[in-house]
């Protein structure tokens, strides 16, 4: 206990001095940010101190930061700005001559209900307000999906299997498109819920899950050099711009 | 010659043009305009644009007029450009709305729709326009005003039949088995691993006396995925409150916070224990990405669930939470609509939702034969779907495009 | 009450928004906009509910001297100060008028030395958890494993110098067995075909969970206590 | 069983289930050791790349590129190498360089590249007449839809709020159209794809690209019939590096940070699959030693 306790001590002051020197070297911001990139990362250490700091000042900070720009860039021009723009007038000029907008004590009204939450008693009205959130996302996602994924992609799978192009039959694309086909229908059929996996359709549906893996395997593979070119970014702050260790 | 080769245009296009939105050019355009073309040689100005015609944008609720107009073909490399003017009169005050290059014969007059704005474009209403041909020398030659042209709104959208008959066609469905439900009619579906594993997963959790972590994702309530995952989370929450053990709920949004609330009390509600409830086990975190996750990430190094469920919107941050959960050693059930994060998931959870089995899993939970009866209609919908496909194949090998237009849908 | 009218807002909700967008002519054509930025203002007063739990939280932490009490400390000065620099815009060199993120206010210079190096860090953890999970995911351990395995491995092989070295002397009549052509081949064709079929059935899932939800019989998310 | 067997059988499923802080040590010494040793990987440069550089090496003295910012900072380091390079080339090329964005958060790497690349490499270019920061405007493919008719009228001021029209080198921009090339930035919305849709199609402006890995099969088929080329992730700037150290010379001992990005990825990829290999090797082996010792287990 006492040596996990005075190793504790030797990081803090470690960490206290390089602080220290840093500041002074490269000054307050490159500082900070280093510190945190070193915080975050000591994570893949195990879970420790200098983590717990990094990620309690990061959720802190990042709740008011959309607090404010929730309040500055939404609230502000598009709820006071369109009821009554003269109140705005100070804040946001170009707003101040603009007709106000009645239709929009709507979403002020919805807005209290949902505030009404914080009162024991008349808290279940503020289930209006979810209502309407809920009623939104349904309606517009609706069509929004058939319009854009499901016709978009029915129709991009409408291809000829036996392709010809200018220089005669086209072997290549001929098994390319007959692989698309196959693929996009054997999936479909590993998504039916009503049919057992059975005879001809079980079939289908274990060619489709092979589909379903190729598809897995090569979306990861492909990620991973762009995971990688993000730490690469992170490492180059820390060894160039702070440390300056690279020429 | 020029001039009567002019007027023949003109003729010929009020055939061509729309008849209806096109009242234009009882006069001549090309008048002393083009004439001083003749009277100052030196540096003559421009030639006059003509044959100004206007039509209304189909499918919008108006407010906006393509104008059209013509130039004659060897006097383009005199001009850098077009001024284009509108009015309500053809005598009246004419406004600049904007310019095109040279060898662009059209412009889309996008009008305000509000009323005092000053380039408001009433509906049903004339408006007159005039083009300003901008020569190279500087000197600019006005066009005939052409007009009056006027805008509409639509009531129909036409392109969008293809979507109107998809969700006429996918409501009936539903109606249907959902009516056949009610009636009692059995209904079949295949057992979904990533389903069968919640009991023993809570169980699992219950043995070891550790919490069960739910996360909704960083969807805001205006993703559908989030919807579903508040279905889930009602069925799950119930099974823990049965099951006595700890629940943790982190979340993303705050509107999502005071649902998941609502959801989880009632759910401990269903299940007799209301007293077990508190707000505490859902609560916000912050709705920067990362930062949840860092949040998140402390919980499970902190409270080590046994149980880690992770459905709804993920994006970049699903492998971080996913690996950090594998870590702890928690049995991991994922689900998500986001194509590019499934794999994440296949690869570091022990059971995940592909897509589709997310918006079936509260079904499957619920066991309720109304829900069960909606994934029927979805069974018809990709059914209808592989027939579609098949006949569109068909259709190409045979070179009948026309199919496939007949499903496209033209916004 | 309780349950009824909320029911009843949903349905008419979505049904206005599915009519709407058929429909461009005034005021249906805007509903979608309209709603949606209704829905934007709403979330605005939900962050005070946000806010508010957050600060909650904390508090009771730091009260009840909760395990790592003292970090409850950090998440509260930070969310208050920038907090503060946000809504009174300190330091904005345009004073009240300026944009909230105007470079040279406190707000800003708070969010490019805290929040952006915090957030990329936090992204490049990615990095690492890719190599974690892959040694302990690709196992050929069956089928399904193995052609995830394989898939994957090809494509990280056609993306480095190695695959093409590896592949080199291949003639070119068989050029396609080249490792690049090949991970390309794999990305363009069943991956394809892969991802349109999963999208097609989210597709469905979303259409079906919609209806559902505005016909009111998925109803979990209003609670189902009926009083 | 012997005592030796459960030893060695207590190795591998120790191995199998090795701390994986193990491979974090792997993949940060992948990174880093390729960084700080300044090594880099050439890379032979490809079609697509090389008739992007070709296309920019023909352009004649004075000619006018408008290079558009379209990412953050997130995709900083596999982006910001390509602009690097295809800025130093313009410049020795003498073409004038207008810089925009329609991404917020390009309007910062704007500056941040004239601070790095124009003002500490080339200080004897002037602002105003050969380059000019014109910032960030918000309106996406509206924006470009309507720069393609009329520029000033969307950018009436600079980035620092000066008069367009005082501008020595914007003297004669009336459109897009004025421009020679289009260089977008960022392969995410918007980006080279309406860069293309709004401005290179219907303008008949050429228009070449830069994108991350993660987009570029989505923009591989706009070439070479509405992109002039395209450098994909940092293999595409890696290319294009090579391909102007080897027709400009004096560049050969600069470091090129696309050409040590593709050498640290490089490494990684082979680290990551190094680890998924032996993981399997054990798995193999791990496997086969315990159907020996228990003969009839599972199958």
């Amino acid at each position: 206990m006492t040596t996990k306790r005075l190793t504790g001590h030797i990081v803090l002051g470690v960490v206290l001095l390089v602080c220290t020197l840093s500041i002074v070297v490269k000054g307050l911001l490159v500082t900070v940010g280093a510190l945190l990139t070193l915080f975050i990362f000591s994570f893949l250490y195990k879970d420790n101190p200098y983590y717990k700091f990094a990620e309690h000042l990061f959720v802190g900070v990042s709740a008011a930061y959309w607090m404010c720009m929730g309040f500055w860039g939404t609230m502000v021009p598009n709820l006071f700005g369109k009821l009554y723009p003269p109140m705005v007038g100070s804040v946001i000029p170009a707003l101040k001559d603009n007709p106000p907008e009645p239709f929009m004590v709507i979403p002020l009204f919805l807005g209290v209900l949902l505030l009404l939450r914080l009162s024991s008693k008349a808290g279940w009205i503020s289930r209006w307000a979810l209502a309407f959130i809920v009623g939104t996302t349904a309606g517009l996602n609706l069509v929004r999906y058939l319009r854009s994924d499901f016709i978009a992609q029915i129709s991009s799978t409408m291809i000829p299997l036996y392709a010809s192009g200018a220089a005669g039959f086209n072997l290549g694309e001929t098994i390319s498109n007959s692989v698309i086909f196959l693929g996009v229908m054997s999936g479909l059929i590993y998504f039916f819920f009503s049919k057992e996996h059975k005879g001809v359709f079980g079939t289908g549906a274990r060619t489709g899950i092979i589909v379903l893996m190729v598809t897995f395997g090569a979306s990861f593979g492909y990620t991973v050099m762009a995971r990688i070119s993000l730490l690469v970014g992170r490492m180059q702050f820390l060894f160039d711009d702070w440390l300056g260790l690279i020429r | 010659m020029r001039h009567l080769l002019r007027l023949f245009l003109i003729l010929l296009l009020a055939f061509v043009v729309d008849g209806q939105s096109v009242y234009s050019q009882e006069s001549d355009p090309v008048t002393s305009t083009a004439d001083s073309v003749a009277t100052e040689p030196v540096t003559p100005p421009p030639a006059s644009a003509f044959g100004l015609a206007g039509e209304d944008m189909p499918n919008d609720n108006g407010h906006k007029l393509r104008v059209k107009w013509q130039y004659p073909a060897e006097a383009v490399g005199d001009i850098t450009g077009f001024e284009i003017w509108r009015a309500t009169s053809p005598t009246g005050e004419f406004r600049m709305l904007g310019q095109a290059p040279n060898d662009y014969f059209e412009y889309l007059d996008i009008g305000n729709k509000e009323t005092p704005a000053p380039d408001f474009m009433a509906n049903n209403s004339d408006f007159f326009y005039k083009v300003v041909a901008i020569g190279k020398n500087g000197l600019r030659t006005e066009s005939e005003p052409g007009g009056p042209f006027r805008t509409y709104g639509q009531w129909f959208h036409r392109g969008k039949t293809p979507v109107l008959v998809g969700v006429v066609l996918f409501g009936c469905f539903t109606f249907y088995f959902i009516r056949a439900a009610k009636k009692g009619k059995e209904l079949y579906v295949r057992p979904l691993a990533g389903i069968e594993a919640v009991d023993e997963a809570i169980g699992r959790a219950t043995e070891m006396g550790k919490p069960t972590l739910y996360i909704l994702g960083i969807g805001t309530a205006s993703e559908i995925a989030t919807i579903a995952s508040f279905a889930i989370l009602g069925r799950v929450a119930k099974k823990i409150a049965e099951y006595q053990t700890q629940l943790i709920v982190p979340c993303y949004d705050a509107i999502v916070m005071s649902i998941a609330q609502d959801v989880v009390r009632s759910s401990y509600l269903q299940a007799g224990r209301p007293d077990q409830y508190s707000d505490d086990m859902v609560y916000f975190v912050t709705n920067a990405q990362f930062a949840y996750v860092a949040g998140v990430n402390g919980i499970m190094m902190r409270q080590r669930p046994a149980t880690n469920f992770y459905l709804g919107y993920f994006a970049a941050e699903s492998l971080i939470l996913a690996e950090t959960g594998n870590s702890i050693g928690a049995i991991q059930i994922a689900g998500t609509d986001q194509i590019t994060q499934i794999p994440f998931f296949v690869v570091a959870c022990d059971y995940t939702l592909i897509g589709e089995e997310l918006y079936a899993a509260s079904a499957y939970l619920g066991r309720d034969p109304l829900l069960l009866g909606s994934l029927k209609a979805e069974d018809w919908g990709k059914g209808i779907v592989m027939a579609l496909i098949v006949v569109g194949v068909v259709a190409t090998i045979f070179g009948w495009d026309g199919f496939r237009e007949l499903i496209r849908v033209n916004l | 009450m309780k349950r009824t009218v909320p029911l009843l807002i949903t349905l008419v909700v979505g049904a206005a928004l599915i009519i709407a967008d058929f429909v461009p002519h005034r005021p249906f054509g805007t509903l979608g906009d309209d709603f949606s930025l209704y829905f934007d203002i709403i979330a605005v007063f939900a962050f005070i509910l946000g806010g508010g739990n957050l600060v909650r939280v904390h508090i009771m932490k730091l009260s009840k001297k909760r395990k790592d009490w003292p970090f409850s400390i950090v998440t509260l000065a930070g969310f208050f100060i920038m907090l503060a620099a946000g809504l009174l815009k300190i330091g904005n060199p345009d004073d009240i008028k300026g944009d909230v993120a105007a470079l040279g206010s406190l707000f800003s210079d708070l969010y490019i030395s805290i929040f952006t190096p915090l957030q990329a860090s936090m992204f490049a953890l990615l990095a690492f958890f890719v190599g974690s999970a892959s040694y302990r995911a690709f196992r050929a351990k069956n089928k399904e494993a193995t052609i995830l395995l394989v898939s994957a491995f090809l494509i990280l092989l056609g993306r480095t110098p190695l695959g093409l070295w590896l592949t080199e002397g291949i003639p070119d009549s068989i050029s396609f067995l080249e490792l690049p052509n090949l991970a390309n081949w794999i990305l363009d064709v069943p991956n394809l075909a892969g991802q349109r079929a999963i999208m097609i059935g989210i597709a469905l899932g979303v259409i079906s969970m919609s209806l559902r939800v505005i016909l009111g019989v998925e109803r979990t998310y209003l609670g189902q206590d009926n009083d | 069983m012997s005592n030796g067997q459960t030893t060695s059988r207590y190795t591998i499923e120790r191995l199998q289930s090795i701390d994986r802080r193990i491979i974090f040590v792997f993949i940060a010494a992948a990174v880093i050791i390729p960084l700080l040793l300044g090594a880099s990987l050439k890379e032979e440069t490809t079609p697509i790349v090389r008739a992007l550089f070709d296309y920019v090496d023909h352009l004649p003295e004075g000619s006018r590129v408008l290079l558009s910012f379209d990412y953050g900072p997130t995709t900083a380091p596999e982006i910001q190498p390509m602009v690097d390079a295809v800025l130093r080339q313009c410049i020795e090329r003498k073409c004038k360089l207008y810089m925009m964005a329609v991404w917020a958060t390009g309007h910062n790497l704007v500056g941040q590249t004239i601070e790095e690349i124009l003002k500490s490499e080339y200080p004897q270019l002037q602002y105003g007449q050969d380059y000019v920061n014109l910032g960030y405007k918000a309106g996406s493919q509206g924006l470009i839809r309507l720069l393609v008719v009329d520029f000033k009228r969307m950018y009436s001021t600079d980035a620092a709020g000066t008069a367009i029209d005082s501008i020595p080198m914007m003297q004669n921009i009336g459109n897009l159209k004025n421009f020679d090339l289009i260089f977008s930035f960022g392969g995410g919305f918007p980006g080279i794809k309406e860069w293309i849709l709004y401005a290179g199609d219907p303008g008949h402006i050429p228009i070449g690209g830069g994108c991350t890995a993660v987009s570029a099969p989505l923009l591989y088929p706009y070439y070479p019939s509405q992109l002039v080329g395209l450098m994909g992730g940092a293999k595409g700037a890696a290319e294009y590096e090579n391909a102007l150290i080897q027709a400009y010379p004096k560049f050969s001992n600069m470091p090129m940070a696309g050409m040590s990005l593709m050498m640290s990825q490089t490494v990684s990829h082979i680290v990551i699959m190094f680890f998924v290999v032996l993981g399997n090797v054990l798995y193999f082996i791990g496997r086969n030693r315990n159907a020996s010792t228990k003969p009839g287990g599972e199958k």
